[in-house]
């Protein structure tokens, strides 16, 4: 067991599958000979040949329509999007091909696939390095969505991905990638050296699919939450000293309702973070399901803190992202409404 | 630099329309047996002319010439004719079902069956198709079952993609027959995907894209070029040119700039086009094109010149956008007559064996449609369960569609 | 003034922007000779000749895409997607080009485009012509979404989407092109003849963008919905006898809060009604603005009654579509909630 | 069927490597002055073997040779050479700034600077470019200033784009220059939609699009050309090949099998395959183009080949998988250093005029880096307000962004 970063998490979980079974293929912009821009697939063309892990052309809806017709075959393709925020002519071949074709064929086809890209901001990437569209792809049926918050995760739910039937796609906060952040974006930078989510095994081992974990158990309210904000939802309760009870959600869609209502039943009060714009984020979804299932057990209203409503702009990103003040503003409102 | 007048927005338009007589010159034929056949692992860029002129064997009299003479075995003509004359007749009475409102929609493929089942009798068994919705052919030649695919197009609850889609979106993984979209063009790159499949796996397998004229105008069709000419994919890239898409004629496609078979070269892909009502080309150069890919010289584009005979689909009325005889005029004939023709010419058939195979078809398609009625229809109800709707978006039931389900039952 | 269906009445308002507005060109899949496989550009072309109106190759990213480069130019393109399930290839155009580049370039350059896009279920079309997908465009900073249920409406909202300095998407329910459709398939079909909201004046006129109408005042519970949906609720109301308040969002994003909040604080129930998916659909967002602004006024908790989270299925299209019985129970669900 | 072996996943590889010399045989040149000057009206497909050429001017010693020597007045070269020297100081200049953390990222365009700038001399003032990040050159140009630009790159609170972008993604209609996406290829079709819109409303002013190697496979790049040749729109569609991607070649892009001018032949539209290196044929076919399009003949394809002589940005290490001199042994040579061979051989310039532009430029570049610098940076913080951030989003903030603002500022 060793210390792994995320970006080194992602790739043993490759290797591993590589390795494991014979139809795991990666391709994706530049993660052959290169290995990646963010280096997720470093060495691994190397060692398993340019049939298995090789570049393609910058064509995203070529990428995953390849993928489809691969799993047609009975392959298990890994496909790399280099940022979310160049998913869109993807769009397409997603939602109306890998998560129909079970569906439309009542399963005579089907298309496990995984699809991995970086999401987020936090690295001055501007518009088009920053978007967390994970709403568009919840809405998508048929589609499994999952976001890890740490390399133990990130290695353990991107095997359980490979491994599962459905089209699973895999965001990876960028952010994250090389340390936890808490938002404090004037601060130092942290590596994952010493967290202990960092201890990674090297070998096989899943973190099963709709399972929530919760990240910090409390009572005074419940948070919820995935990916990089899980960290600046800890600092917001850390420095709020508010015993919060932090849910990562790790599998967006579907998900672990059961965890969520438990613990909002438990507490009474429940904030919802994350980076993506306000309106039709999936934050909306999550104060649905909650007002939903536990409706007669609010104290107070649900609040979100989210992106705003405007591109992720480059200059201003710090008042753009949702940092632990204002995470941690909405846990004091929500706690003082009677 | 020149002083010029105002520009103008160039907007092609059809040669015929209603009440006007298509002008037909704009193919740009070539004469029966008149183009070479290149060598089976010829440079991409060296099909430039095949890809200009037109692939044709059957000259007006019914016989063989040229190069690209297939020298078939007879029975295997024979065969091609049996599927062909049984799709034709499948549609015709399909056609008339939708009429009668049995079944909620239809689409034929009249005047372009000699395409897809010329092609599957150049293929393996196992060699996969990535058809559109105008490939019942491929189904048919293949010997998947007429009950079964009118099953499905009555919605009933034989249908075995449990009414789940619109008629004609057949899908059948044991007939290498890869689940119909309703979004055009989608088909075309996963087939590549899956030709690519198959070199990594180091199988022998090829794989069989489909797609019209119109929908190569959507970004899926470059994504396959690119991805096949980059990769060599064992694929066979098939265009059918039917001339129209649904009103609007080939030339909104780009069809008047280039030939589609254009597009390949310009992707280093070799490329043929050919007469796609002349069965006999159509088994010669998908001959040529899967043993191409089988070894390893790569990916071959093939433009079919056709016609649709028929209305787009049973929602349309072609009267409204093109003249009402077209298709009897179209130059390229009615495949179905050309290879009766020849096989009468050669006498690998008799005339009352002619009869006698289209009485055959018409008796099992009959009895096919009888049977399938006899399960019921959407018309009737005899749908699958609501609550099967819930099956198959994920490989499990997940939690919040149990819950879904449980409340659409109560 | 005359009986107008929707299709009519959109024709119109596309006849009298081609008369009054040079720039006004109008493009799309069959929109030019034939005038449009649902007729809706019907004589257009002939009127107005071929640089005008006419039609495009099939490629609705080209199509879009296109269209943001006319609007650049000054242009005020109107483009048609044949169906919304078919707007996936244009979603990157839309997404990343026309909703960003007023903003990019600090408005240097803006896109002025209205996208008509027939949508929803209802008429045996299957998966893929059957789509309500305007939760992927409610969740686009950027875009405005549009969705009438009538004909008065469709005129006056698409003259003024077309006249809008913002890319417009405008939802058109197919189901009601013909007649207002209350989910009684089984009933005879009901044309627009008669109905008050299809007497539509010959001229120019618009309705606003981001105001609500209410269709139907009433005081025990406040129903949030759009398009069909409208006449939907209608019946359920009408059946049930339950006086509730329908609110016929029309411009979805962004919207017209007020009308939405003034009426739950008044009724203090709330039950929302779309097609679409349930999971992060645009009743999500409603649900969570509802609970948001008015959580101090619900006395029970908000409803959604929704299309399930399948593709729509073909064959059990009426088990799918959320019909009267489906609106009436929630209705009384929550009108019982103590 | 022949018995064939098992298939096998052809993956391009490049010729040179890290510690492996590159063989650029690959790019299959043709001497200077060789290829042939089709007329302006010359039907698309007729351009066959110039997409399949390289159209070169320049010989070895500086000398203008062939039918495509534009001729040109050397005070016109002598403007784009000042431009070119402008350009690459100022990208020299930008690279070190953001090493020392003044600006947050760059793109430099070395090596490249004559394609923009060639073009940029042979269009209309008010003719429209759609460029992707690398196109800089035509902004100096053009003549908007350095400051504006720095000011971008800073971010700072002159930034005309408000800090919404990173820095190089600029914009400025006023320079016939649209705003800059960071996602690939989309501006190639709305160039196309631009034209479009300019022979709609019977203008004479024609757009100019932009596209790398790389880019060239996705989908906006068929919809273009789709759209181009099947409305003859009056636009020059230029494909920068520098032979790089990121870190993949040009093969990954499909430049193995074919030239990517091949492309446009293959849709119809006149294609040319130049060399972007010489400034002279670049404004010799640019001119030919833009006069093409000008007069209603239609749309013209351009390959330039040349090369990335920089890191793909300031985030990439080119030495990790392309051979550290790779530049210096590109057969093509330096745009700059060519231009200035034939300014000296033609004695439009002399050795002494040269050095003082360059110092000029220098000067100049030294002088507007300070002064952008004076207004601050986001490294310094002096950026535009927080609150300017919800502008722009529509026309008017609507209610939402109003509430969200005073969150913001709360
Ligand atoms: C992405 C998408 N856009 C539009 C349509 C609507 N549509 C269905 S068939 C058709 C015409 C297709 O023409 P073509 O590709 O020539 O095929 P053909 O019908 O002639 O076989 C159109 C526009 C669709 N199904 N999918
Ligand atoms: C849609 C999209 N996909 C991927 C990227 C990431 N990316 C940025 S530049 C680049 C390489 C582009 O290469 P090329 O088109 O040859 O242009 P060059 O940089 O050589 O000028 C890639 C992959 C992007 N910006 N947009
Ligand atoms: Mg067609
Ligand atoms: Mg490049």
């Amino acid at each position: 067991m060793a210390s792994m970063t995320m970006i080194q998490a992602i790739r043993s979980a490759l290797d591993v599958m590589l390795e494991r079974d014979d139809n795991v293929v990666i391709f994706g912009q530049d993660v052959g000979f290169f290995g990646g821009v963010f280096r997720c697939t470093d060495g691994l063309q190397k060692k398993y040949g340019t049939s298995r892990v090789f570049d393609t052309p910058i064509a995203e809806g070529g990428i995953v329509g390849v993928a489809v017709g691969m799993a047609a075959y009975g392959l298990r393709p890994v496909a790399e999007i280099q940022f979310a925020d160049y998913f869109y002519p993807a769009y397409d071949q997603l939602v109306s091909e890998a998560a129909r074709v079970r569906y439309r064929s009542a399963g005579d086809f089907t298309a496990p696939i995984t699809v991995r890209m970086p999401c987020g901001g936090g690295i001055y990437g501007g518009q088009t390095h920053s978007q967390s569209p994970e709403a568009l792809l919840t809405h998508v049926c048929g589609l499994r969505t999952v976001m890890p918050s740490n390399p133990y995760d990130a290695k353990g739910l991107l095997i359980a991905s490979i491994e599962c039937d459905d089209p699973v796609i895999f965001l990876e906060p960028k952010r994250i990638y090389n340390g936890p952040f808490d938002g404090h974006h004037d601060k130092p930078v942290v590596p994952w050296t010493g967290v202990p989510q960092s201890e990674v095994p090297d070998g096989h081992y899943t973190v099963p699919l709709e399972s929530a974990a919760i990240f910090r158990p409390g009572t005074a309210l419940t948070v919820l939450t995935y990916g990089t904000m899980v960290w600046v939802a800890e600092a917001a309760v850390r420095e709020t000293g508010i015993d919060a009870e932090i849910i990562d959600l790790r599998s967006l869609w579907p998900m672990d309702l059961d965890t969520v209502v438990d613990s909002v039943t438990k507490t009474g009060r429940c904030v919802i973070v994350h980076e993506a714009t306000r309106t039709s984020g999936f934050g909306a979804e999550l104060t649905a399901l909650v007002q939903e299932h536990c409706f007669f057990h609010l104290e107070a209203p649900i609040e979100r803190v989210t992106g705003w409503d405007t591109p992720y702009p480059h200059a201003q990103e710090w008042a753009y992202f949702p940092g632990p003040e204002r995470v941690g503003a909405a846990l004091r409102r929500v706690m003082e409404t009677a | 630099m020149s002083q010029c007048s105002p520009l103008k927005l160039h907007v092609p338009e059809p040669t015929g329309r209603p009440g006007r007589e298509t002008d037909f010159s704009y193919l740009n034929l070539s004469p029966a047996g008149a183009v070479r056949r290149p060598a089976i692992d010829t440079p991409p860029l060296a099909t430039v002319d095949v890809a200009d002129a037109l692939v044709r064997v059957l000259d007006d009299d019914g016989h063989a010439v040229g190069p690209w003479d297939p020298k078939a075995d007879p029975q295997l003509l024979v065969a091609g004719l049996r599927a062909m004359l049984k799709t034709r007749s499948f549609d015709a009475r399909m056609v008339v079902a939708q009429r009668q409102k049995k079944i909620s929609f239809y689409m034929q493929s009249l005047g372009e069956e000699a395409i897809c089942i010329g092609q599957v009798l150049a293929l393996e068994p196992d060699d996969m198709c990535f058809p559109t919705y105008r490939q019942q052919g491929i189904l048919i030649a293949r010997g998947y079952g007429l009950v079964d695919m009118m099953c499905q197009l009555l919605s009933n609850d034989r249908d075995p993609v449990k009414g789940r889609q619109m008629p004609v979106m057949y899908s059948s993984r044991r007939h290498g027959f890869f689940s119909v979209s309703g979004n055009l063009g989608t088909q075309y790159v996963q087939a590549v995907g899956w030709a690519m499949a198959s070199a990594i796996k180091g199988d022998t397998r090829i794989a069989s894209a489909w797609i019209g004229d119109g929908a190569t105008a959507e970004a899926d069709f470059h994504s396959a070029l690119t991805f096949a000419s980059v990769y060599r994919a064992p694929v066979i890239l098939n265009i059918v040119n039917n001339q129209w898409a649904i009103s609007s004629f080939q030339g909104i496609a780009g069809g008047e700039a280039a030939t589609f078979a254009a597009h390949g070269v310009g992707n280093g892909i070799a490329s043929l086009r050919v007469d796609g009502n002349d069965f006999l080309a159509v088994l010669a150069t998908s001959r040529w094109a899967a043993e191409r890919a089988r070894c390893g010289f790569g990916p071959t584009l093939i433009e079919w010149v056709t016609y649709r005979g028929g209305a787009h689909s049973t929602s349309d009325d072609p009267s409204k956008y093109r003249p009402a005889d077209d298709w009897q005029r179209f130059p390229l004939g009615d495949p179905v007559a050309r290879l009766k023709l020849h096989l009468l010419a050669t006498g690998a058939l008799t005339d009352d064996q002619c009869t006698r195979m289209q009485q055959e078809v018409d008796e099992e398609v009959v009895a096919a449609q009888k049977e399938a009625e006899s399960y019921g229809s959407l018309a009737s109800g005899h749908v699958h369960d609501a609550s099967t709707m819930f099956d198959d978006v994920y490989r499990d039931v997940p939690a919040h569609l149990v819950r879904q389900r449980a409340q659409q039952q109560a």
